[in-house]
C-alpha cells in the first residue's frame, strides 16, 4: 500500500510524455494531411487532431483507454456477443482472448519451468549432461522460434496434437532456458563448507538436492521463474500467429494486419497486464517461500 | 468424408465461398465435412499440405508453380479467381506516375512467397531489385500499409480488396494515388485456387471428394457474389479473433466479387499459359526455370460442372 | 569401556599442496601419525600451519597430494560412505533457510532416525549446549558464540565413531567452555568415540587430550607429539598438577619454536 | 518402418553411453581434459545429426517438411556469402547493438531502482508491467517508429533483454550479506562507494545470469522483428522469405548460423564471467 | 599523549529489543556507559549476553529501541558519516572477489589515500598480522586465523578514532595473541585512539584495558564496570601482579554470576 502515491507518481509521468509523444509522433501526418486538403495549420490544430487520429503513429493514453474499455467491458455487459447477453464471453473482447493466452501460457509455463529444473538437476548433477547437453540448450534458444513455430504446429497437428498443447509446447520451449540458466547457477551456489557439511554426513545426491541445493537456490529460482512466465507469454502468442484462433497473439496480429494502431495498443495493454499479473504471482509465492524458509529480508 | 481446407491468409472475406459453403449446408449436401483452417503470415499452406495437415490449399498460382519446381507436387484442381487483384499503390506526392518513375525509389513487396509477381514484373520492365539510382529499393513490407503513410516506401503492394482501402479509410483520397493494376501492366498471374497433391488425386476416391468439394465451394462463391453483405456476415461470424470489422469486410466481398465474376471454377488453360509465361520471363532470375509438367488438371472441374 | 589399542587413523608421509595462481601452497608435508581408537588427540599450532587441512583430509574434504591416509583400515572416503565423521567446522557454517532446531535435525535426517528420535535427540543437545529455547531461531538471529554451539550440538547429535572438531570453542567464553569441555569427556568417556580437536588454548589440550600433537606452518608439519600421562578421570583443579604444568610447558616450547622465534 | 527405426534407436543408446563414459573420464593431462571438453558435446551433437539423417531417410519425409542435415550443409556451403550478409544485418548490426543498450540501460535502470526508494516502489510495478510487452506486439510498432533498416530491430532487442536483465540486476543487487554492508556503514561509505566496491561485485553472478539468457533472447529478438518488415536482407528476412518459397534447405542453414552465432556470443558471455565471478562458488567448484 | 577526559561514547539507559516470530528478544536493557577518549574498553560477558549488539549500536549499525547514545555528541549515524570508526567484526567477512591486499585496501579507497600511502599501509599493516607475503591470496585461500588477521589488519589500515573489535583474536593461538596484544597496545598508547574491545580471555581483558565492562545475559545488561588501576605501561609480566590477579577475580565472578551459577 505504500506503493500507491510511488506507482501514481510513475504512471503519471509515464502519461505526460506518452501525451507529448503522441503529439510529436502524429504531427506529421496531421501536417500532411492538411497540406494535402490545402490548407495552413498551427500547433494547437496538430495538437488537437494528434490526440484523435483514427489511425495515430502513437495513439493518445485515452484513446488506448477507451478501446479498452470498449473491448472489454461494454462489449462483454453490451454487446451483441458479450457474457451477458449471449452467456458466453464475446470473441471480441480482450478477456476471452487474455483467457485463451493465458492457459497456454500457464500450462507452457508450468511445463517449462517442470523441465528447466529437472534438467538443471541433470546438468548439476551429471558431467555427460553438463558438457554434452548445456551447449544445445543454448543453441535450442537461438533458433528462431518463429521460423519453427508453424513446423512444429503442422507436425504436431498430423499426430494429432491440437487446442492447447502445441502453443503451450512452444510457450514451454522458450520458458525452460531461463530457468536452466538460473538453476544451474542456483543449485551451484552452497558454499564449500556447505557442501562439505554433507559430505561429513555422507548425503547422497537427493539428499544433497533437497537439503542443500533446493533450498539455496531460491533467489536464482525465483528471479528465473520471472523471466521464466514473462517468456512464456511471448512464446504463446508467437505460436498464436500461425494458428489463427483465438488468443492475443492472433489479436495483436490481426489488429496489425488491419492498421488498427489503437486496437493493437489496447490488446497490448491486456498483454502486459497478463504479464505483470503472472509476473506477480510468482513475487507472491516467492514472498511466502522465503517467509516460510526465514529467509526473507 | 472430411475435407480439410488450408486457407492463405486469415479469415476474410477473401475467403468467402467456402465460409459461405460452409454456413449454407452446400458442402453437407454433397456428404462433406469440412474444416477450414485460417492461415497466417508464417503459415505455408504448401508445408501443410505436404505434412497432412490438409487435403486441399488455397495459394496463388506463383508460388504453388514455385513449390512444385522445389519438389513438392502440388497440382491445381480449380481456379475460382478469374483475375488479380494485386496492384502496387503510390503516393502521387512522390512523383510516380508511371513505371519507369520507379527508380531510384523505395518500393514496399509482400515476400514469403508472394514476391514472384512483383520480381517478375521488374524482370519484364528491367529494373534490377537491388537498390542504387538506377534500380529500385526493396521493402520487405509487414501486414499493413504503414510504409506508405508513414512515407518509409513511395509506393507499397495492395489488393484491390483490401490494402487499398486501408490507405484510403486512413484518410488518403484516391486522388493523392496512383496505382498500377498487373492485370493492366500485363503481368497478372493467377491468384487464389485450388491445389491438392498429385499422389492423392492418383486415388479416385480423393478424386470424387474433390469433385464433390469444388462444386460445394463455388456454388458457395457464386451464392457470395449474389448476397455479398450476407457473406461477410458469415465471413464475420466465423473470425475467430473477432478483430474484423463490418464496413471492411463488406466492402472487400464486393471488390472479391469482382475478381471471382469470370469465373465458374475452372481454369482457363489460357490465363495458365499467361502466368508461366510471365514467371519464365523474369529476367536473370526468372522464379521457375522451366515450364512445368502436369502443374494442372482439369478433370476435376470438368466433373464438377457436368 | 578403555579405550582399546587399534589404530583407526593412520598417515604416512602425507603431503599436500595447494596449487595458487602465485605458486603452490605447502599445507602439509610429511605428516606421520597413528591414532587409535578411543583416542583423544588435539592439533595445536599456529595460525595456517595446516590444522585444518589436516582434519579435513582425514574427512576425506581435501585429498593429500602425496603419502597415504587410512581411517579404520579404509581410505577416508570409505570410511566417510560408512559416516563414520562428525565434523564440527572452524565456522558455524549454519544453513540459513534452516531453524536452529532444523539445522541440528539435518543430519539425522540425512541419516534416516525417527522423526521422535529426532525430535528428542535435538533436544537433548540443544540442552547440552545450553541453548534450549533457541531451536525456533534463525541463525542470524544468534549471537556468535551461540551459533557456534548449534554447530557443535549439530554434531553430537548423531552418533559417529570419530568427531572432528576444529576449533569449537573459539567464541566461548571460559565459563561455558570450562562446562563444555566436561561435557566433552563425559561423551567420551560414556562412548568409544575417536576425538580429533584444533585448539589453540594450551591448557585446553592439554586438560582434554590422551595425545597432543603439535605442527609447525611454511611447510605445514607435526614437530612434536606428546602422549598425556594424565589419567581418564579428570577433575577441572587437575590443571594445577605438575604433570599438566609440564605438559603445558612442552607444548608452550612447541609452539614456540613453530612461530619460529628463540623466545 | 518400426524395423528400420530400431537399429537407430540403439545405435543412439550405443553413442550416448559413449558420451556417458567419456564424460566421467577425468583425465590428469588439461590437455586432454580441455580435448574431452570439446569433444563431448561434438559428439552429442554428432549423435543428434546422424540421428536426424537415419529418420529423415527412413520415414521418407518431404524435403520441404524437414530436410536432412546433408542437404542443409550442401546449401550452407554454396550459399556462404548470403548468409554472411545475413549474419551482419541481423546478429552484428541489429542484435549486438541492441544487446549492449538495452543490458546497459536495464542495469541503470536497476541502479536507480536499487538508488531510490520512491523508483524502487513506483517503477519496479510499472516496468515489470512495461517490459513484458509481448514482442510480436511491439515489433511492428518499432518498425513504424524507427523503420525498416537495423535501428528497428535493435529497438526490439533492447524491449526484450530490458526485463531479464532488470530483474537479475535488481535480485543481485541484494545480493550481498549483511555483514558485508555492515563493513560499508562502518566506513561511513557513500552510496557510490558501496555501490562499486560491494552491491556490483556481490551481483556480478546475477547480472552474468540475466547477461546469458539475453544472449539467446537478444538473437531471437532481432530475427522476429525482420518478420515485421525490413530491407530484402537479414537472417529473419530471409527464414521468412525461403519458409514461403519452401527453400527450406536455406532456413536451416540460417538457423544453423543463428545457432552458431547465438552459441558463440553465450561462450564468450561465459568465458567473460568465469573471469569476472571467479571467486563464486558455483565457479569455484566443489 | 595523555588520555583526554572527555566522553566518546556516553550510553543513556539504553535498550535494544529484537522482535522475532516468536517473540521480542531483549537483547540490550537499560545499559548505562561513559567511555571516555583514550580509553581502552573490555567487553566482556557469556555467549549471547549483548556484547555485539552494544558494539553494533556504538557504530549505528544497530538502532537501540530505547535510551539515548551518541558518540563525541553526536548520534551514532552522524559519527559513522564522520569516519570516526574501525570496526572488527566477529566472523572475518573479507570480499571474496577481492584478494587480501585488496581488502585491507578498501577503507584506504574509499576514504580517499593515495595510491602511494595505501601501497605502505597495506604493506606495513600486513607485517603487523604477520601476513606479509599473503597479500595476493584470496580469502578462500586462508586459514581461518589468517583470514581473521587480515580483517584485524583492515581495520588497522586507516585511522579511525574509535576502533571497535569483536573478539578478534578467538581464532588465534596464545603466542600471535600475546604479540597481538601487544601491537595493540603500542597502538593505543601511540594515537589517542578509544577502543572497545569484546573478548572471552579474561587475562586479555585485564591485560589490555582501562575500563572492563561485564555483562550478563536475558536481558543483555550491564553488571559491572571495572576501572583498571594498571599503569598504561605494561610489560607481559603484569600478568602476574597482584592488581591484575585481583580484577581478574572480580572479572570472574562478575562471569559466573551472569552466567547464573553461584559457584
Ligand atoms: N538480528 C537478530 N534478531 C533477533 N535476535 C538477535 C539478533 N541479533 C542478536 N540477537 C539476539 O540478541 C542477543 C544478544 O546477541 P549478541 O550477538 O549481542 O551476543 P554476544 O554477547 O555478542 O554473544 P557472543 O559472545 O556469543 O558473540 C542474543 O540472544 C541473540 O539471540
Ligand atoms: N583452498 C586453499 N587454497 C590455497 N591455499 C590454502 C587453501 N586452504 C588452505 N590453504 C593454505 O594452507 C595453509 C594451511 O591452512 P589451514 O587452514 O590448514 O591452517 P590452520 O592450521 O587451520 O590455521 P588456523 O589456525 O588459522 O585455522 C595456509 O597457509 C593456507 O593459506
Ligand atoms: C507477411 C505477408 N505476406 C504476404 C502478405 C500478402 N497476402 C497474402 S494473402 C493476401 C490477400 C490480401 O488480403 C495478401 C495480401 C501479407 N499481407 N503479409
Ligand atoms: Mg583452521
Ligand atoms: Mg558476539
Amino acid at each position: 500500500m505504500r506503493s500507491v502515491l510511488p506507482v501514481l507518481t510513475v504512471i503519471a509521468a509515464i502519461l505526460l510524455i506518452w501525451y507529448v509523444a503522441a503529439v510529436g509522433m502524429n504531427a506529421q501526418w496531421a501536417r500532411d494531411q492538411a497540406a494535402r486538403a490545402g490548407v495552413e495549420i498551427g500547433w494547437s490544430e496538430i495538437a488537437v487532431d494528434a490526440m484523435r487520429q483514427e489511425r495515430p503513429v502513437l495513439p493518445a493514453p485515452h484513446q488506448v483507454a477507451l478501446e479498452f474499455w470498449r473491448l472489454t467491458w461494454t462489449e462483454e455487459v453490451e454487446g451483441r456477443r458479450g457474457i451477458v447477453q449471449s452467456g458466453s464471453l464475446s470473441n471480441r473482447s480482450l478477456v476471452y482472448h487474455a483467457l485463451v493466452t493465458l492457459s497456454a501460457t500457464g500450462l507452457g509455463f508450468l511445463i517449462g519451468a517442470g523441465f528447466g529444473i529437472l534438467l538443471a538437476i541433470g546438468i548439476v548433477h551429471n558431467r555427460a549432461m553438463d558438457r554434452g547437453v548445456m551447449p544445445w540448450a543454448i543453441a535450442s534458444q537461438t533458433i528462431p522460434i518463429v521460423a519453427i513455430a508453424p513446423m512444429i504446429i503442422v507436425v504436431l497437428n498430423s499426430v494429432g496434437v491440437s487446442g492447447v498443447l502445441p502453443k503451450a509446447v512452444i510457450a514451454a520451449y522458450l520458458s525452460f532456458f531461463p530457468v536452466v540458466v538460473g538453476m544451474v547457477k542456483g543449485l551451484r551456489s552452497p558454499d564449500a563448507m556447505q557442501t562439505d557439511l554433507l559430505r561429513t554426513y555422507n548425503a547422497g545426491a537427493m539428499q544433497g538436492l533437497g537439503k542443500l541445493r533446493f533450498p539455496a537456490s531460491m533467489p536464482y529460482l525465483f528471479a528465473s521463474l520471472k523471466v521464466g512466465v514473462a517468456a512464456s507469454l511471448v512464446g504463446t502468442i508467437v505460436a498464436e500467429l500461425p494458428l489463427g484462433g483465438a488468443g492475443l497473439g492472433t489479436r495483436l496480429l490481426a489488429g496489425s494486419y488491419y492498421g488498427q494502431t489503437i486496437q493493437i495498443w489496447a490488446t497490448l495493454i491486456a498483454a502486459a497486464l497478463l504479464a505483470a499479473a503472472m509476473v506477480g504471482a510468482v513475487g507472491m509465492v516467492q514472498r511466502v517461500t522465503l517467509r516460510r524458509m526465514g529467509m526473507a529480508r | 468424408e472430411d475435407v480439410t481446407l488450408q486457407l492463405k491468409w486469415v479469415t476474410q472475406a477473401q475467403f468467402a465461398g467456402y465460409y459461405v459453403a460452409l454456413e449454407k449446408g452446400f458442402y453437407d449436401e454433397e456428404g462433406l465435412n469440412v474444416t477450414i483452417k485460417p492461415g497466417g503470415p508464417d503459415v505455408a499452406p504448401v508445408q501443410v499440405l505436404m505434412g497432412g495437415g490438409a487435403d486441399v490449399m488455397v495459394d496463388w498460382m506463383p508460388s504453388a508453380l514455385a513449390a512444385r519446381e522445389q519438389g513438392a507436387p502440388v497440382v491445381n484442381i480449380a481456379q475460382p479467381f478469374k483475375s488479380s487483384g494485386m496492384m502496387l499503390t503510390c503516393l502521387k506526392e512522390t512523383g510516380v506516375t508511371g513505371p519507369e518513375d520507379f527508380k531510384g525509389k523505395t518500393l514496399g513487396v509482400w515476400f514469403f512467397g508472394n514476391e514472384y509477381p512483383f520480381l517478375s514484373w521488374m524482370g519484364t520492365l528491367g529494373i534490377p531489385t537491388t537498390g542504387g539510382a538506377e534500380g529500385v529499393e526493396v521493402l520487405k513490407q509487414g501486414f499493413n500499409v504503414d510504409p506508405l503513410l508513414q512515407k518509409q516506401a513511395a509506393c507499397i503492394s495492395t489488393m484491390t480488396y483490401n490494402e487499398y482501402w486501408q490507405v484510403i479509410d486512413a484518410g488518403i483520397a484516391e486522388d493523392d494515388l496512383v496505382t498500377f493494376k498487373y492485370e493492366d501492366q500485363g503481368v497478372a498471374t493467377l491468384e487464389d485456387g485450388l491445389y491438392a497433391l498429385e499422389a492423392n488425386l492418383a486415388d479416385p476416391a480423393f478424386e470424387e471428394k474433390m469433385v464433390k468439394f469444388v462444386r460445394a465451394s463455388m456454388k458457395g462463391w457464386k451464392y457470395a457474389e449474389e448476397n455479398p453483405d450476407e457473406a461477410a456476415e458469415i465471413v464475420l461470424d466465423n473470425d475467430e479473433t473477432g478483430a474484423q470489422t463490418e464496413s471492411h469486410q463488406k466492402r472487400m466481398m464486393g471488390e472479391v466479387a469482382k475478381l471471382t465474376a469470370g469465373s465458374n471454377g475452372a481454369l482457363d488453360v489460357a490465363d495458365y499459359e499467361r502466368t508461366v509465361a510471365t514467371l519464365l520471363a523474369g529476367g536473370s532470375d526468372p522464379v521457375i526455370s522451366q515450364a512445368p509438367e502436369g502443374a494442372y488438371t482439369l478433370a476435376i472441374t470438368d466433373k464438377a460442372l457436368e | 569401556m578403555t579405550a582399546g589399542n587399534d589404530a583407526v587413523i593412520e598417515a604416512r608421509d602425507v603431503s599436500l599442496t595447494f596449487q595458487t595462481a602465485d605458486g603452490p601452497v605447502h599445507a602439509l608435508k610429511d605428516v606421520n601419525l597413528t591414532i587409535n581408537r578411543g583416542d583423544f588427540v588435539s592439533f595445536i599450532g599456529p595460525s595456517g600451519c595446516g590444522k585444518t587441512t589436516l582434519l579435513r583430509s582425514i574427512a576425506a574434504l581435501e585429498y593429500p597430494t602425496g603419502g597415504t591416509l587410512t581411517v579404520n583400515g579404509m581410505t577416508p572416503d570409505e570410511a566417510r560412505q560408512k559416516r563414520a565423521y562428525g565434523y564440527v567446522f572452524q565456522a558455524a557454517g549454519l544453513y540459513p533457510w534452516r531453524t536452529i532446531a532444523g539445522n541440528i535435525r539435518l543430519p539425522l535426517e540425512i541419516m534416516g532416525y525417527s522423526r521422535a528420535e529426532q525430535k528428542d535427540r535435538v533436544e537433548r543437545v540443544l540442552e547440552l549446549v545450553e541453548l534450549s529455547g533457541f531451536g525456533k531461531k534463525y541463525p542470524w538471529q544468534l549471537s556468535g558464540g551461540m551459533q557456534q554451539r548449534a554447530s557443535i550440538a549439530r554434531a553430537l547429535a548423531f552418533d559417529a565413531d570419530i568427531l572432528l572438531m576444529d576449533e569449537p570453542f573459539g567464541a566461548l567464553d571460559e565459563i561455558v567452555r570450562d562446562r563444555l569441555n566436561e561435557e566433552v569427556l563425559k561423551l567420551w568417556a560414556r562412548t568409544e568415540k575417536t576425538i580429533g580437536f584444533v585448539t589453540h588454548s594450551i591448557p585446553e589440550a592439554v586438560y582434554l587430550s590422551t595425545k597432543i600433537v603439535v605442527m609447525s606452518p611454511r611447510p605445514g608439519r607435526i614437530t612434536d607429539i606428546i602422549d598425556s600421562p594424565l589419567p581418564k578421570e579428570r577433575p577441572l583443579e587437575i590443571r594445577d598438577s605438575r604433570d599438566f604444568i609440564e605438559i603445558a610447558h612442552r607444548v608452550r616450547d612447541g609452539l614456540r619454536a613453530g612461530h619460529g622465534d628463540g623466545v | 518402418m518400426l524395423r528400420g527405426l530400431l537399429p537407430v534407436l540403439l545405435v543412439w543408446l550405443l553413442l550416448w553411453l559413449a558420451v556417458e563414459s567419456l564424460a566421467a573420464l577425468a583425465p590428469a593431462s588439461p590437455l586432454l581434459r580441455r580435448v574431452l571438453a570439446v569433444a563431448i558435446p561434438l559428439i552429442f551433437g554428432a549423435t543428434i545429426l546422424w540421428l536426424w539423417e537415419a529418420l529423415v531417410a527412413i520415414l521418407g519425409v518431404s524435403p520441404v517438411i524437414l530436410p536432412p542435415p546433408s542437404a542443409i550443409a550442401a546449401r550452407f556451403a554454396t550459399s556462404l556469402p548470403v548468409l554472411w550478409g545475413d549474419f551482419v544485418q541481423t546478429v552484428v548490426k541489429g542484435a549486438l547493438s541492441g544487446y549492449v543498450m538495452g543490458c546497459g540501460a536495464a542495469v541503470l535502470a536497476a541502479v536507480a531502482v536499487d538508488r531510490s526508494t520512491f523508483l524502487q516502489r513506483g517503477l519496479l510495478p510499472v516496468g515489470n508491467f512495461v517490459a513484458a510487452l509481448p514482442i510480436v506486439g511491439i515489433a511492428p510498432i518499432l518498425v513504424m517508429w524507427f523503420g525498416f533498416d537495423w535501428q528497428s530491430k535493435a529497438a526490439v532487442v533492447v524491449v526484450m533483454v530490458f526485463f531479464p536483465m532488470l530483474v537479475n540486476t535488481v535480485e543481485g543487487l541484494k545480493a550481498s550479506d549483511a555483514m558485508q554492508r555492515d563493513l560499508m556503514a562502518t566506513y561511513g561509505a557513500g552510496y557510490w562507494q558501496s555501490l562499486w566496491k560491494l552491491r556490483l561485485p556481490a551481483a556480478m553472478p546475477f547480472i552474468f545470469n540475466g547477461l546469458k539468457i539475453c544472449t539467446t533472447l537478444a538473437l531471437i529478438g532481432a530475427i522476429v522483428a525482420e518478420f515485421f518488415g525490413s530491407p530484402t536482407q537479414g537472417m529473419g528476412f530471409r527464414i521468412s522469405t525461403e519458409v514461403g518459397r519452401l527453400g527450406l534447405d536455406m532456413v536451416w542453414s540460417e538457423i544453423a548460423v543463428a545457432a552458431l552465432a547465438g552459441s558463440a556470443f553465450y561462450a564468450v558471455v561465459a568465458v567473460v564471467e568465469k573471469g569476472v565471478t571467479f571467486w563464486h562458488p558455483s565457479q569455484r567448484g566443489r
